[in-house]
């Protein structure tokens, strides 16, 4: 069982990793590292189930009987690309945010958005205080 | 006119929305818009009067409008206790709308369209109500007369109308969301229908208990019927133009509240049935309870409108707890005092609005000597006291004899001496004021030197009977008409009885 | 014959290997930047070489060889100017060469420099 | 053996990453694991994956991140708020996931239900069905390829969400300008100017030899999109992004994105509109197996296209505010020594 | 090519997603602003006409199963339509075709000029995504589409025009992205165990190896997955902001599909591919959704009482009325599962109403803060009575389309003698009439601020589809025959009961 499943262990603990560092991280780059993280694991994780002991890469050859799984190399294929579009999206935002919010440390931006909630917040309020 | 009786009842509740669309048309021209408005009270009630002969001579009318889920319909039928309440709605308001015209004049209050377009709304939800062939139109017309009349609550626009509206809205629309849907929900799926049926439409073998909890969440879901926890919107709406305070409290309101509580306990659960239940009785003392601490709150007040309003709540109890008793003389009271209660109520609200917009006063400290003024005005709030206390020679005894009669004969001793006790309270809270009125030396006020702040008062204490400065003219016909509807009930309350006795006979 | 081939390529890629490990020692024994990237590019170009031509000897099909040479062609050429680029970068980003412990965060490269 | 070293030290990496403040050291160390994972795959015998994960996860996204690095500073600021319950939620998804392996199937074993059930018709009969070495070829282009059709779309909504988010309006440039910088660019780097003029040819030929080999061997459109991209990319990255420009025409290249997706969905509808079901190459010509290597020359083909090109939209969308940013930040350094300068 | 018309009949289910899917490369190609609009808007016109045929093709000839590609169903992708995705299918394109025919006004205000072209795109592109979600019979083809559903969301929502949105964007991104990866995950385990991504097969070779700890494992990621991207209670943290701060037109898009679009992926999983007994007899999970539910119905609720930005009041109440469908979800009845359709339907309307008026005020206004609505009962008459009748509808006021779906709910709620969650829901809508009533009154019975500009009504670009929203709320509300009907079939058919 261990040998078995060994492989699966420590896949499992990769993708744990980057689990890890998207929510316990502030940094917002850091945070993308980890999703990447996580799902380059999560590929690993198809592919090491389509390998057959013995079996060679699925293309076809005179000689061989024996191949492996192609069908999670076509899915993980596709959520590669996936991976990288998201990628792509999320750096194009922490561009963005960078630039509006002038950080890209978590907490700093929460702090600015309260701030300025509080702060229209308090001036709609003495507008209605002057009202009355 | 030839028109069949099943598009006379439609009608009934098509008029007075075809009012509002009307008035809104109108609204920039005020007497064109109050004639609409008169208008359509004067067609509304030829249609009931048409109606009310139609049964009278035994015709069965039944409408059915939608099918909204399979089996469960707006539809309307009449039976003599819808006719009832719609024959009062409708007279009621024509003459509230002519006290209003008065009122609102004088008073000069904005946003008058808005005030009659709710107004208009409010009847025709009544009207709705009254003719709902089933428990559902009933709830989805007693929802849109709630929402009608919370711009009529709040009409003032000040902090203290919407805290009022607040309370009022929050208190009405809860219960109805939480209690009286769930109720009705729950009544759906143990009977399976909700059609109002004589005998009730329970099975025989329903469960009791589930039964008796049903009948708790449907008293207390029927906010409007206002029992004592509930209570509290009542006094809260007293921010609203005494007009309103007249349809809320006489006409509209608290009536489609008690009007549904009775027809809950006729037509959904069967005297029979009610009489069994466990819980009757611990509802029998809630309102019993109602009655009196609503009583003895309303002798705490002295703004006049609140004490009225509590009078109110109180009388709101005798009707819950005749309907309960589920004996025929109970139901008969309760049926009666529906209509002889809004005939005295509406009363002394057009007289405490009188006596604001003549003299500006709301206090009843104040309003020492003022019968002077308003002769009128103080003798007609006379006899609807008498009316609500429930002594000759106003409608109050017949309704009031009959609910005796009922707790007599189910030998509910305590809720006969919490009857006699609350008339004695009836008496201590309403009498004093009219005494007071014309015999301001008769008993001194020591309150008085404490709180002559108010300068009219003090030069009414010094200066005694100026003169007779009566409420403007069309207020004062409204007040009149009421009065001797007071009168003429004790005097003939024939039909009335006859109606009442109708409503537990079996007309298939 | 195969025997002839076998010891050549085996003695090749031993070589290879050797040169790339003693690059990966260097990169953790030598002082400074400069000679930590000087020991991983002069040994890893060559090792690679090394290891290339050891599986070109061994190779079965006339494909697989030019791929080999390609890839070896491809590594002659980008092993160094990477070393020099890198060297550059660091140079143009004031990182002085000398002994003492490095400053990782100087580690400036063209890629971020488009 | 060999995949137990792989994935230690893919965990070392990953702990490493972890630890790193230095971010520009961290999108390194993942770029590094990007690659040893490629080389898990191959160890796997996904090689069309590890191709893949090679030219992505160890190429463009590394690129990528550098290049944001480079816009918003690459130190990460020692804040962790909340370890305990990240530590929480990993630790409970974790062991989850260990719970839920104790009864899969070995790593492994050749009786698994995966290969056993859909698989085998794939091995077997796609030699007959479609006539392509590469199974993962046939698969993913004709078995699923309404799968690699959503792939497409896929790329193609990021590089308009990188449109919609980054695109900015760029103003006419001073040649002159250009040229300076560009003489400034040549001396810094002439080396590796002239070591990628040589190489860039052969990268944009192994592109295309990738793309119409990806029947027979390792490769695809995707692959090959992803290299062609990165030689442009190079090129961009060494003589600037206003020549670059200058070579690849922007409103064209958005066309070619809209043309690749477009033409992987026409061969679709022109299978519907020849009779079969959407993407059912069979019809396209009067051989079945050649109606399905046409059909997979074109869509492999549109996929390509879409692939290099907005890879190429969003490199150059990055570069291009990175430079605003850098002009808006000099024109405003410039104002204020002009105002220090009149006082 | 007109002789092949009558069999395209035939290939409506693979339409339905690639008439959206082909449009939205053309849009880049068109270019300009207004023929986009135009074109989109002819878009999704023609895909609502198409899931109108579908559903009409389903409801009287049962399941259309289409093959992609010709290949038989477990080792091709196959598209399976039968009641349920239908409906949803109904649902997602009139709502995107009604609120796409304000796009052109609305977004004039809230999104530069330049980048017109790609909201259109984005925005067929997530209807895309949407559709190919509902539309498939294959699970990892869910997740494909999934992800192009998601990522032009983030896109849309990053195009607000407040800097919050780009944050809330980014929040989404995160929990998005987590969220479909965990799916990924359960579905790789998923095939693990059965060695197929079908999901028609998956339902009959699950139950094999239904004892097995891995499927239960999968179970779990799926529904975690799902359950992220539905908001449901306490995953929903990131879609206040990001509804609250998004385009209007983004939305009111969003908050009327993307979460039914969850709903469904939550249905299909648990009934279809899991199947009943094992998603509610082996797992706890009716216990866990119900209380889900509840939290989140009170927590929202209570929430968007205290909010002073009406669109992130509003976005909380989504969150609430997510919880009722949860509950109805969980009661796993055909009752429950027919209140839980229903609303999906109902709250789609009203939501989608309400946020578009929301964005008609915003266009005239430029925010939504509470006290921008100061007098604007007046000032802007249909749109706040549309504002005004949507929210009766969340409160379930009889005789509109909220009232109908409470209804069911309840009844659901009884059948079982489940009486203290009845009360509760009850209790929920009352928070609702708070924070409806709060709006109202500031709307109506409030004098404008001196300060306040007088704004003009909406544009009829605005008024058109609000009020075409809200009289199908009313419509609804009363006509119950249509929408009861289809939920009522496609919760049997879930339940396996034939009428």
């Amino acid at each position: 069982m261990l040998m078995g499943l060994f492989n699966h262990w420590v896949v499992i603990a990769l993708m744990m990793i980057g689990l890890y560092i998207v929510i316990a991280h502030g940094n917002l780059i850091k945070k993308i590292v980890g999703l990447t993280l996580f799902q380059t694991s999560v590929f690993i994780f198809y592919i090491s189930m389509a390998k057959v002991n013995g079996g060679t890469a699925p293309i076809l050859a005179d000689d061989i009987i024996q191949y492996s799984n192609p069908l999670p190399h076509v899915l993980i294929l596709t959520a590669i690309v996936v991976g990288i579009a998201t990628t792509a999206l999320a750096l194009s935002l922490v561009v963005r945010i960078k630039e509006t919010y002038g950080s890209i440390e978590e907490e700093n931006i929460q702090d600015q958005d309260n701030q300025t909630f509080e702060q229209s917040n308090s001036q709609k309020d003495s507008k209605q205080e002057k009202q009355a | 006119m030839n028109l069949s009786l099943e598009l006379m009842l439609q009608l009934a509740i098509v008029v007075p929305f075809l009012a509002v669309v009307a008035i809104l048309v109108t609204g920039h021209n005020p007497n064109l818009r109050e004639g609409v408005t008169i208008a359509a009270c004067l067609i509304l009630i030829y249609l009931v009067v048409n109606l009310y002969q139609g049964l009278a001579l035994g015709a069965t009318i039944s409408v059915l409008w939608w099918e909204l889920l399979p089996g469960l319909t707006i539809s309307f039928n009449i039976e003599p206790l819808g006719i009832l309440f719609a024959l009062i709605a409708s007279f009621l308001w024509l003459v509230t709308t002519c006290y209003a015209i008065g009122y609102m004049r004088s008073h000069q209050e904005k946003n008058q369209t808005r005030f009659y377009l709710c107004f208009a709304l409010a009847i025709s939800a009544v009207m709705a109500i009254a003719f709902a062939a089933n428990l559902f139109t009933l709830f989805v017309f007693y929802e849109v007369l709630t929402l009608s009349t919370y711009p009529l609550v709040t009409h003032a626009g000040t902090e203290k109308a919407q805290k009022g509206g607040r309370v009022y809205l929050g208190i009405l629309l809860s219960t109805s969301i939480v209690f009286f849907l769930l109720a009705i929900v729950s009544t759906w799926f143990v009977a399976g229908t909700l059609d109002f049926k004589l005998g009730g439409i329970f099975s025989a073998d329903v469960d009791k208990t589930l039964a008796g909890i049903l009948l708790v969440l449907f008293v207390f879901g029927i906010g409007k019927a206002a029992i004592m926890p509930f209570h509290r919107w009542l006094p809260a709406a007293m921010v609203a133009p005494t007009p309103v305070s007249a349809l809320l409290h006489a006409v509209a309101v608290v009536k489609a509240g008690v009007f549904t509580i009775l027809k809950v306990c006729i037509f959904i659960f069967g005297l029979d049935l009610l009489s069994v239940l466990p819980t009757t009785q611990f509802l029998l003392y809630l309102a019993g309870a109602s009655v009196l601490l609503a009583s003895l709150v309303a002798m705490r007040q002295d703004n006049l409108k609140a004490r009225l309003a509590y009078s109110t709540v109180s009388q709101l109890g005798y009707i819950t707890l005749g309907a309960l008793l589920a004996t025929p003389s109970g139901v008969i009271g309760s049926s009666m005092h529906i209509v002889i209660h809004a005939f005295g109520k509406i009363t002394l609200f057009f007289c405490a609005g009188a006596i604001l917009v003549t003299l500006h006063k709301s206090k009843i400290s104040e309003m020492r000597g003022i019968g002077r003024q308003m002769p009128l005005t103080m003798l007609a709030f006379f006899i609807a006291s008498l009316s609500i206390i429930g002594v000759p020679p106003a409608g109050g005894t017949w309704s009031k004899w009959f609910l005796m009669m009922g707790t007599i004969e189910t030998e509910q001793w305590v809720l006969m001496v919490i009857l006699m006790l609350s008339t004695l309270l009836n008496i201590a809270y309403l009498l004093p004021i009219s005494f007071h009125a014309f015999f301001p030396d008769l008993i001194p006020n020591k309150n008085q030197p404490n709180k002559c702040s108010n300068k009219a008062a003090t030069s009414i204490n010094k200066q005694p009977a100026i003169g007779i400065t009566e409420a403007p003219l069309p207020s004062l016909i409204a007040i009149v008409i009421t009065t001797l509807g007071c009168l003429i009930l004790f005097i003939y309350p024939q039909p009335l009885f006859e109606l009442a006795t109708a409503v537990l006979t079996n007309r298939e | 014959m195969d025997i002839v081939i076998n010891i050549s390529s085996g003695l090749c890629l031993f070589v290879g290997s050797f040169l790339c490990l003693s690059g990966g020692v260097g990169m953790l024994r030598f002082p400074d930047f400069y000679t930590r990237m000087h020991a991983a590019g002069v040994t890893d170009t060559l090792g690679s070489a090394m290891i290339l031509i050891g599986l070109m000897i061994i190779s079965t099909g006339f494909l697989v060889f030019i791929k080999l040479v390609m890839i070896l062609l491809l590594g002659m050429l980008i092993g160094p100017t990477t070393s020099h680029v890198l060297a550059k970068a660091a140079l143009h980003n004031g990182l002085e060469p000398q002994l003492g412990h490095e400053d990782a965060d100087n580690k400036e490269t063209t890629s971020s420099n488009p | 053996m060999i995949n137990i070293v792989i994935l230690t030290l893919l965990v070392v990496i990953a702990i490493a990453i972890i630890r790193m403040k230095d971010l520009f050291a961290v999108v390194m160390l993942l770029g590094i694991y990007g690659l040893l994972s490629a080389s898990f795959f191959v160890a796997m015998d996904a090689v069309d994956v590890a191709f893949t994960e090679a030219a992505v996860g160890a190429g463009i996204s590394t690129l990528l991140m550098l290049v944001v690095i480079s816009m918003t500073g690459r130190r990460e600021i020692t804040t962790r708020h909340k370890p305990f319950s990240a530590l929480f939620v990993v630790a409970i998804t974790g062991f989850l996931l260990i719970y839920g392996t104790l009864d899969m199937p070995y790593f492994g074993s050749a009786d698994a239900p995966i290969h056993g059930h859909v698989a085998p018709r794939y091995i077997n009969d796609s030699m007959q069905e479609i006539g392509i070495p590469n199974i993962v070829t046939s698969v993913l282009a004709s078995y699923r390829a309404f799968d690699t059709f959503g792939e497409v779309v896929v790329i193609f909504t990021a590089g308009i969400g990188v449109l919609a988010l980054l695109s900015v309006v760029r103003r006419p440039e001073d040649p002159e300008q250009i040229a300076v910088i560009n003489d400034s660019m040549h001396e810094r780097h002439l080396v590796i100017r002239i070591i990628a003029k040589i190489l860039i040819p052969f990268i944009l030929l192994f592109a295309l030899y990738v793309q119409f080999h990806g029947d027979f061997g390792p490769g695809g459109g995707f692959q090959a999109g992803v290299i062609f991209a990165a030689a442009i990319i190079l090129y961009t990255m060494l003589f600037g992004l206003s020549t670059a420009r200058r070579v690849i025409n922007q409103s064209l290249i958005r066309l070619v994105a809209a043309t690749g997706v477009l033409l992987y969905g026409s061969v679709g509808l022109a299978t519907l509109l020849s009779g079969g079901n959407f993407f059912d190459y069979n019809v396209l010509a009067n051989d079945p197996i050649a109606g399905q290597h046409l059909g997979i020359a074109l869509i492999e083909l549109g996929v390509g296209c879409t692939v290099a090109v907005v890879i190429i939209i969003i490199f150059f969308n990055f570069a291009a505010r990175r430079e605003m940013q850098l002009n808006n930040k000099k024109q405003h350094q410039d104002k204020k020594n002009k105002e220090s300068s009149s006082c | 090519m007109i002789a092949h018309l009558p069999a395209l009949q035939v290939h409506l289910p693979v339409l339905q997603v690639i008439i959206p899917l082909m449009a939205a490369p053309i849009c880049l190609i068109l270019k300009r602003a207004h023929p986009v609009w135009l074109f989109a808007l002819i878009t999704s016109g023609l895909a609502f006409v198409i899931s109108v045929l579908l559903l009409q093709q389903v409801m009287t000839s049962g399941v259309i199963s289409y093959e992609l590609g010709g290949w038989q169903a477990p080792w091709g992708i196959e598209y399976r339509i039968d009641k349920l995705n239908a409906f949803v299918l109904l649902i997602i394109t009139s709502i995107s075709t009604i609120v796409l025919f304000a796009a052109q006004t609305s977004i004039e205000k809230e999104i530069p000029k330049s980048k017109h072209t790609f909201f259109y795109i984005l925005y067929l592109l997530s209807l895309t995504g949407m559709l190919g979600i509902v539309a498939t019979g294959d699970a990892f083809n869910v997740f494909v589409f999934l992800e192009i559903s998601s990522l032009s969301a983030y896109a849309l929502i990053a195009m607000g025009k407040d800097r919050r949105a780009l944050w809330a964007a980014y929040q989404y991104l995160i929990m998005g992205t987590i969220g479909a990866t965990f799916i990924l995950i359960g579905i790789g385990l998923m095939y693990q165990m059965t060695g197929t991504l079908n999901m028609e097969d998956l339902s009959q070779r699950l139950p094999e190896v239904a004892q097995t700890r891995t499927v239960f494992t999968a179970f779990a990621f799926v529904i975690v997955g799902v359950c992220l991207k539905l908001a449901l209670f306490p995953l929903h943290l990131w879609l206040p902001n990001a509804y609250a701060y998004a385009p209007s037109i983004v939305t009111a898009f969003f908050a009327a599909t993307a979460t039914k679009v969850a709903i469904y992926l939550l249905i299909r999983f648990t009934f279809t591919i899991f199947g009943l007994s094992f998603s509610f007899t082996t797992i706890p999970l009716q216990t866990l959704f119900m209380a889900l539910g509840l939290a989140g119905i009170f927590i929202a609720s209570t929430s968007a009482i205290y909010q002073k930005n009406i669109k992130l009041l509003f976005a909380y109440s989504s969150i609430a009325q997510i919880g009722y469908m949860i509950v109805g979800f969980s009661i796993s009845s055909v009752t429950g599962l027919t209140a839980t359709l229903l609303h999906m339907f109902n709250h789609a309307l009203m939501k989608s109403a309400i946020f578009l008026a929301l964005g008609a005020v915003m266009y005239r206004l430029g925010n939504v803060q509470l006290s921008s609505f100061h007098g604007l009962g007046r000032q802007m008459p249909f749109t706040m009575a549309a504002i005004v009748i949507g929210g009766l509808s969340l409160i379930g006021v009889p005789l509109t389309v909220g009232f109908v779906s409470k209804w069911y709910l309840l009844l659901a709620l009884l059948e079982q003698g489940w009486w203290p969650v009845a009360v509760l829901i009850l209790l929920g809508s009352v928070l609702a009439v708070i924070y409806v009533w709060r709006l109202v009154e500031v709307a109506y019975f409030k004098e404008p601020l001196s300060d306040q500009v007088p704004v003009k009504e909406a544009p009829m670009f605005f008024i058109i589809p609000i009020w075409t929203l809200i009289i199908a709320n009313i419509y609804f509300g009363i006509d119950t025959r249509l929408s009861v009907q289809v939920a009522q079939a496609a919760a049997m058919s879930l339940f396996g009961v034939t009428p």
